[in-house]
């Protein structure tokens, strides 16, 4: 009777990994593993909308996306090209001017400063409220008639008429990025911010006493150290917004016309609204490459710690 | 410095602003500081405090010229109103059932993966783990056909009737497949911060390794897995597309699907649509302000660590 | 096209004997922005005591939530609200149920609009209320309006001035409706008889050259906003543009905004063919797995009546598709005569096609023309290549 | 209470063998203190005993039980970690209880060893608090609180005294003698601190690279190092080797050491006398070199005055230095010649090929006697 | 090369008063070292010299010029870190070169200072190697080297040892030690370790509770400590204090400690002669603890063998413990019975109250005379 009890625990004791990594395995197979294998799976096959078969066309979803239909002017689908260039302006911008403030924020909230903590909290806030409140806080900012940008400036007489953000294309762009550097900086604040508390404070100390700068000091002492961070920073950001359709679609939906179409939104489009999921498939796909390839470019550029030899 | 022992030296005082005990050039970096960061937190809330007021203002109010940044007549009847006239009470019960639930099964796998994969040098497990970081990158969004094909055909397994569209089921899956790969590094790198000496002296003590999992562990890791659960509610709580692709009726739409409802072809109705945002962005404020701590060391033990 | 649902669920379902005392109405977008919808709703519960239990899905969204639903035939849906431009697809998949609607109440309707909602002789859609096309002018910037394409390129540089142009165009957020309309003007279409794309013949080029002229003349804005966009609306009031070619929501607004007697309304200047506008009719339909039949074919009846159709026009503004309704006197005493005269004609000259993978293929169409209009692409090729696209779709699919 | 014994104990990470060859007797009621330098397998061959790490060969035995195939938790052990590793969540009482809560001990019992403890170590005022409030001395005796209260049959203790300060160290040092006096559990401590090793144990094994270099009494061992690994390990300031070749002379044994020649005293001379030819080395403690007139002739390079002692560098020649450790308060300073002479009892011979001592043999043969007499008269 | 002086300096942070008025002249080409417990204040006066934290009150001299409002880098000091807080993604020579360039020093004297600096510290073959590819002791040198190539007015060194392991510690002392002989540059030493402070310093300077308890060269201070906390501090095992109160007798003054009378001796009675009835603490170090026939009567409880002496906790009495430092290897046991004297020329008196010595004065006097005619003599 003991003899079993004390066996049974000594049973379960040796399954122990199998029992913890096992369900997780299982659940991620069938989330991510299944999922990604059907994806690429169907970026291969038409479906045709109207009878509903579907039919092996091996790499035509990819030409069809990627290169011009005709293929006698252009090489690439003029459609790609656009979006393409949309989605490198927004993520471009954004993610530029999202990282350089954040960097700023971070260096400020470094600081030895009473009441770091609220201000922490004021910081974050944006990034944790649900993307389509955002982007709808946003369109009502930047509303035509009674948003509150066009009140503040006109109200103030800093503007005569007031301008249709959304109604223009470049400005529609414009209203986006700025949307998406009010919700992700927050993101690159916290990153950076545990990388700047990476700095052994003695190493600030020691580039005192040698007589460094304050340039000096940064370069030589903080970024060695902040490079790591950067690298995290920098590879989510730019995934997240290739990837971010909330803020596109509740804002603009790649509006007016296509001037804000960008990937995401693209494939959203393909595959959704036109039910053309082969194609829709072969953008995934494309996408998930050239994340990848963005993430090994950030790696050889960022990569390794100031420890590394 | 008694000599000068009035209120606003006092307060500078309390700043770090006293130029006694500092350089006058960070004295000088301080004051600019917080100069900086007030107008930065200034600037950002203003959208919310823009939002949040129109929240309480009449259609009226919000449609009239000149825009007013005091509400006149301050209400809550559009708060009233969205809950009455429009089931908002389902899609907060959607957005809690589908959110919780998540949670829960993000932090019972990734606490117990977590931890074999920080404390065990099995077959493969760097391997697994490096899996589970790069099924972190694959972009959502293009695994959208693939969840939807999933979700709308019949199901495989189980003698549920019907497909998973439209139901918080199929939402509860999609969002473990954000939310697990990250729960499961959370913790790894959580436990990693735990010494090993606590789960061996818990042997030591009689435990199995289960119990000193159970018994030791866990309640240690509490800070990890709060971290690790709020992060999950938050995304969970917040996520649109998925939601806008799988769901249909207020059986399972939740508050930011709710919330885009307010979009109509051609007019938005602002101040509901500002009542039922300010809903759907409460647990995001009131995490932010309580939970800072959790939310931030959540992303920096997920983002950060190696 | 082969209709074959016939066998489906409708002559066996059980739907059909007795009334099923709820149905469920999906409807884009939520109910309150649809007042008239929701007045008419009541009204029908409160008549036939049968519960409508309205889902409202986004409007981006509702396509696709129905494909699903229709794709496992599940009986989740039994009646819709939506545009034309899914009928096509949806009676081609064997989803739609063919409306019980006698001549009587389908006759009320301009023939145009029956035979968009008609498939082998058989309604799929009750019209509920309509968008088409409309014009309207400033009477503080002009007297006599245009009548002309010609006339519009004549008058249009002194209508423009600096902050001001002469003429707009739109429909909201789709310049391809607009290029329909003014394909329609021209007397071009789309589609022949065979389903092959015509629109990139002679009268699409007259199209691709009005508008290139018009651009050139400064006399329209430069920039995307100009092609289609609900703002250019906004545009207007603000005193943007002298005229502007749009569609019948933006009178009643203009009248909110302006008072009756600062606003001009007029029939659209004619193209080579005539005035014809462009039709964009939203209706009921039955879904073909409803297990409520009888229920949904009795909503959709009381739903596009004409008592039902004023109704929605008087609460909502919603632009009734029963040419009779305008000489009624209550319609009469909301809405200034003048207007409910051009809004009739140009209702009974309205024009539209009905095609499948029409999302589709308006999607080809304005991919290629937006950079036309813009003077990034030639405005020959770009309909060569946006014909060819669609060619190219049919052919996949098997039409061609 | 149980007698512990290792034999032949392997154990191998990868390519690293951690441990390899152990084979160690742990009497009944002794402490027992594993010392080494780091990275020597200490750490290992205690997680052996404890049943942490799983041998790789060889057998362990706790009482007259093999124990290889028991888990932690089925064998009868406390073990105390370096960091103490309390458990951060529970009060000190609840740390204290938790092992006997676990093997399902009675509450009575479990509060009356709790409050046993908790009085032997003068900690009953902190049973309530959590570990954070603790210093780090109090946490030390709250580690040890929980190991007492399980009784087990053996305490195993990773460098439990290494996180505190000095004086500290000290003081809990003197304490650990004492507990053991009054409970006699057979202990097993590891440090690599060689004084601490010295004060604590019954008996010392000094080890290094995976291999047990000496055991023995700690008095025992430093005045009779086995090898030259185990004299320069034990003391500080280290003994002084000085190297050269044994040869003949009229009445005895010399060594050549370069800087002067080392005339071998009779009592050593048996050890020497298989080495002529051979490089021995000459290993020397700083307190047994004397300053005395009439001895070598040497310079002071280094002059460091630690209170109780002034440890003196002396330059022998132009190479050779040694240490010397000398009464405070002398006037010597830097650069003053003076004469050196050894302590003839205490010298020590190595052979400088493999470090093994020329005279350790028959010491040992001496104090095996001696206590064999000892039992005799017992 | 420059003085250091420090007047009334006084550092706050906050509530807490780290450094509360420390005045300490540090001459010329000096070794001071500041020694002190944890949370003493030194690392706080080390960094107000270095300039990293700006003084609250008082004034910093560094040659003749006041430097308080100077930041780190606009005065001429080099500074150790206990860590020595490398650049990690330097290489050494990187990490060497970087105070110069900062200076703007001119390529040709970098190269010639780095080399120069790296021979003298046997670092030239590490120069091109990265910090986490050196060793403890080799990362310690670089860090030096990076002050070295400076040649600072004044070299700060904050604990540079401490992260070393015993042996290398050792080392390393001796090390420092030439290096000052060598460079003269005035150095400020910042440890907690009495060893240390004794070995390296010319002056040594106890802190407690941010304030300078004594200054002197560390053989005085060690034997004549100004207060009980100096007495108590420097030293291992620490000084045995035993409290009483004084009383006249017959030939003088005696202490009544309970377990045994003290008989002050002649030579200390003008210490007493205004203490009579009050409390007074007899301090006496171990080592002046000695075993002899016909002394006082003790109880052996504790045997700690420490390798070259052994360390015996002693009963007197009851209550009454003290310790004693003994030869080692003697047959002394546990409860073994014993008689101990102290060395009369070594005791201490404190008052019971205020802790000060009763005896420093006449010390320190006689300190200053002998110095005032080695002075002359010279
Ligand atoms: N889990 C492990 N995996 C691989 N190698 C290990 C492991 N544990 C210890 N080792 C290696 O085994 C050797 C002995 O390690 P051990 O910890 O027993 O030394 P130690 O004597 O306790 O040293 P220290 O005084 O530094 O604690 C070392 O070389 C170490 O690197
Ligand atoms: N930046 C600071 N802010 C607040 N208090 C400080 C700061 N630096 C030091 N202190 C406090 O000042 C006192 C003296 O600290 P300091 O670091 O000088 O001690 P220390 O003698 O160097 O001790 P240790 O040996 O532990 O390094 C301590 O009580 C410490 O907590
Ligand atoms: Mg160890
Ligand atoms: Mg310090």
């Amino acid at each position: 009777m003991e003899t079993s009890e004390k066996s049974l625990r000594r049973a379960l004791d040796r399954l122990f990994v199998p029992l913890t990594v096992g369900p997780t395995l299982i659940w991620i197979a069938a989330i991510i593993v299944y999922p990604t294998a059907r994806l690429l799976w169907s970026s291969l096959f038409w479906e045709n909308p109207l009878t509903r078969e579907t039919e092996f066309v091996g790499l035509r979803n990819f030409k069809r996306i990627l290169l011009d239909p005709g293929g006698t002017l252009e090489v690439f689908n003029a459609s790609f090209i656009a979006f393409t260039k949309n989605t490198l302006i927004y993520v471009g911008c954004s993610v530029t001017l999202s990282f350089l403030l954040g960097l700023g924020i971070a260096i400020l909230l470094n600081k030895d400063l009473k009441g770091r903590g609220w201000f922490r909290t004021a910081v974050i806030v944006p990034w944790i409220l649900p993307y389509v409140m955002s982007g709808l806080m946003w369109r009502w900012m930047f509303e035509a008639k009674n948003g509150a940008i066009n009140g503040l400036l006109t109200q103030t007489g800093l503007l005569s008429e007031k301008i249709a953000f959304l109604s223009d294309g470049t400005l529609a762009m414009m209203a986006l990025i700025i949307a998406d550097i009010w919700v992700f900086t927050p993101f690159i604040v916290i990153i950076l911010l545990a990388g700047l508390q990476n700095v052994p404070e003695q190493l600030y100390d020691a580039a005192e006493v040698d007589g460094a700068s304050r340039w000096s000091r940064f370069w030589n002492v903080t970024y060695p150290f902040l490079k790591p961070s950067i690298l995290v920073a920098l590879t989510i950001r730019i995934i997240f917004d290739i990837r971010a359709l909330d803020l596109v679609w509740v804002m603009t939906q790649g509006g007016p016309g296509k001037s804000t179409e960008v990937w995401a939104s693209w494939l959203y489009r393909t595959s959704m609204e036109f039910q053309r999921t082969g194609e829709g498939a072969a953008l995934g796909v494309i996408m998930l490459a050239v994340t990848f390839a963005i993430v090994a470019i950030l790696y050889t550029i960022f990569g390794g710690t100031p420890y590394d030899s | 410095m008694s000599t000068k022992d009035s209120p606003v030296n006092r307060f500078a005082d309390r700043l770090g602003l006293n130029a006694d005990d500092a350089w006058p050039s960070v004295v000088r970096e301080r004051l600019v500081a917080y100069g900086l960061l007030l107008l930065y937190v200034i600037v950002i809330w203003f959208p919310i405090y823009y939002i949040f007021i129109t929240s309480l203002k009449t259609q009226g109010e919000v449609l009239s010229l000149p825009i007013t940044f005091v509400p006149h007549d301050p209400t809550v009847q559009n708060y009233v109103d969205i809950f009455r006239n429009r089931p908002f009470e389902a899609y907060t019960i959607n957005s809690l059932i589908v959110a919780s639930t998540t949670t829960l099964i993000c932090v019972t796998l990734g606490t117990m993966t977590g931890y074999t994969f920080s404390r065990y040098n099995f077959l493969g497990n760097k391997a697994l783990l490096l899996s589970i970081v790069a099924a972190r990158m694959i972009p959502p969004i293009a695994l959208i056909v693939p969840f939807f094909q999933i979700m709308s055909s019949p199901p495989l397994i189980g003698g549920l009737t019907g497909n998973l569209t439209d139901t918080r089921v199929a939402l509860i899956l999609t969002y473990t497949f954000f939310n697990l790969p990250f729960a499961v590094w959370i913790m790894k790198n959580y436990f990693d911060g735990v010494p090993e000496s606590l789960d061996e002296q818990a042997q030591v003590d009689g435990c199995s390794t289960w119990e000193a999992f159970v018994k030791v562990v866990l309640p240690v890791a509490k800070p990890g897995i709060a971290a690790t659960a709020i992060l999950a509610f938050i995304f969970s709580w917040n996520e649109f597309i998925f939601a806008l692709v799988l769901t249909r009726s207020e059986a399972s739409q939740t508050l930011p699907i709710a919330v885009s409802l307010f979009v109509a072809d051609d007019f938005i109705d602002w101040s509901h649509l500002a009542a039922g945002g300010m809903i759907a962005a409460l647990p995001g404020i009131l995490f932010g302000l309580f939970f800072q701590r959790y939310i931030v060391s959540g992303l920096t033990q997920g983002a950060v660590k190696e | 096209t082969g209709n074959s649902d016939g066998g489906n669920g409708s002559g066996n379902g059980n739907g059909d004997g007795e009334m099923a005392d709820e149905i469920t109405f999906y409807n884009a977008g939520s109910l309150e922005f649809d007042q008239g919808t929701e007045a008419n709703i009541e009204r029908f519960e409160e008549e036939t005591g049968i519960t409508v239990n309205v889902n409202e899905v986004p409007w981006a969204n509702l396509k696709t939530s129905l494909t699903t639903i229709f794709n496992s035939q599940e009986p989740k849906v039994d009646a819709f609200n939506g545009p034309t431009w899914w009928l096509a697809d949806f009676v081609n998949a064997g989803w739609l149920e063919p409306l019980e609607l006698s001549d009587d109440h389908m006759s009320k309707f301009p023939d145009s609009l029956v035979d968009l909602v008609s498939f082998d002789g058989d309604p799929y859609m009750a019209p509920e209320f309509g968008k088409w096309g409309t014009y309207l002018y400033d009477t503080e910037v002009v007297e006599t309006p245009p009548d002309t394409w010609d006339e519009v390129l004549e008058m249009g540089p002194e209508l423009s001035d600096g902050s001001r142009s002469g003429f707009g165009l739109t429909w909201a957020d789709k310049s391809v409706f607009t290029f329909k309309q003014l394909l329609y003007q021209a007397g071009g279409s789309l589609f022949n008889e065979n389903n092959e794309p015509v629109f990139a013949g002679d009268e699409g080029q007259q199209v691709m050259e009005f508008v290139t002229q018009l651009r050139d003349e400064e006399i329209i804005p430069d920039g995307i906003s100009s092609m289609g966009e609900g703002a250019v609306g906004d545009a207007f009031i603000a005193g943007e543009f002298a005229t502007v070619e749009s569609w019948t929501p933006l009178g009643s607004r203009a009248i909110d905004e302006w008072g009756e007697e600062r606003v001009g309304s007029a029939r659209p200047p004619a193209g080579p063919s005539g005035r014809a506008t462009f039709q964009d009719t939203n209706g009921i339909s039955i879904s073909a797995f409803s297990e409520k039949k009888a229920a949904a074919q009795r909503f959709a009846e009381f739903m596009t009546t004409r008592e039902s159709c004023k109704n929605n026009m008087l609460v909502e503004g919603n632009p009734c598709v029963v040419p009779d309704v305008y000489e009624d006197d209550e319609i009469q005493e909301e809405y200034p005569s003048w207007l409910l005269e051009d809004m009739k004609y140009n209702l009974e000259h309205a024009m539209s096609e009905t095609y499948i993978q029409q999302p589709q293929v308006d999607d080809y169409i304005d991919e290629q023309i937006t950079p036309a209009l813009l003077g990034e692409k030639d405005p020959q090729t770009a309909l060569e290549d946006a014909q060819e696209n669609v060619t190219r779709l049919y052919q996949d699919i098997g039409l061609l | 209470m149980a007698k512990v014994r290792l034999d032949d104990l392997v154990k191998r990470f990868d390519d690293i063998v951690a441990v390899d060859g152990v084979s160690l007797e742990i009497p009944d009621e002794s402490f027992t203190v594993l010392v080494g330098p780091s990275g020597c397998g200490k750490t290992t061959t205690l997680r052996l005993i404890a049943g942490l790490e799983r041998a790789s060969d060889g057998t362990i035995k706790i009482g007259d039980e093999v124990v290889n195939d028991q888990r932690a938790y089925e064998r009868d052990i406390a073990m105390v970690f370096q960091n103490y590793a309390l458990y951060p969540h529970k009060t000190v009482r609840g740390n204290m209880r938790f092992g006997l809560e676990q093997q399902g001990a009675d509450e009575e019992t479990i509060q009356e060893r709790v409050e046993d403890a908790a009085n032997l170590l003068q900690i009953d005022e902190l049973l309530d608090r959590k570990p954070a409030e603790l210093s780090g001395g109090q946490q030390q005796r709250v580690a040890l609180g929980r190991a007492i209260v399980r009784n087990p049959d053996v305490f195993l203790m990773d460098e439990p005294l290494s996180n505190l300060d000095a004086k500290l160290r000290v003081q809990m040092r003197a304490e650990l003698n004492k507990l053991h006096d009054k409970l006699s559990t057979t202990t097993v401590y590891v440090t690599h601190d060689q004084v601490e090793a010295m004060t604590l144990g019954d008996q010392i094994a000094v080890m290094n690279d995976g291999k047990v270099q000496q055991v023995g009494p700690p008095t025992f061992v430093y005045s009779n190092p086995r090898n030259m690994f185990v004299a320069d390990f034990l003391g500080s300031p280290s003994m002084n080797f000085l190297e050269g070749t044994v040869h003949r002379t009229d009445d005895g044994y010399a060594i050549d050491l370069g800087a002067f020649e080392h005339e071998v005293p009779d009592e050593f001379e048996w050890a020497l006398e298989g080495a002529v030819g051979d490089d021995v080395v000459l290993g020397v403690r700083p307190e047994d070199v004397t300053l005395r007139p009439d001895g070598l002739p040497a310079t002071v390079n280094v002059v460091e005055p630690q209170g109780e002692k002034t440890v003196l560098e002396l330059g022998l020649g132009n190479e050779t230095t040694m240490k010397a450790s000398v009464e405070p308060g002398g006037p010597i300073q830097v650069d003053d010649r003076v004469s050196v002479e050894f302590d003839r009892r205490s010298l020590h011979y190595f052979d400088a090929a493999s470090g093994e001592s020329l005279t350790f043999e028959r010491a040992e043969n001496e104090a095996t006697a001696e206590s064999a007499e000892e039992e005799q008269v017992a």
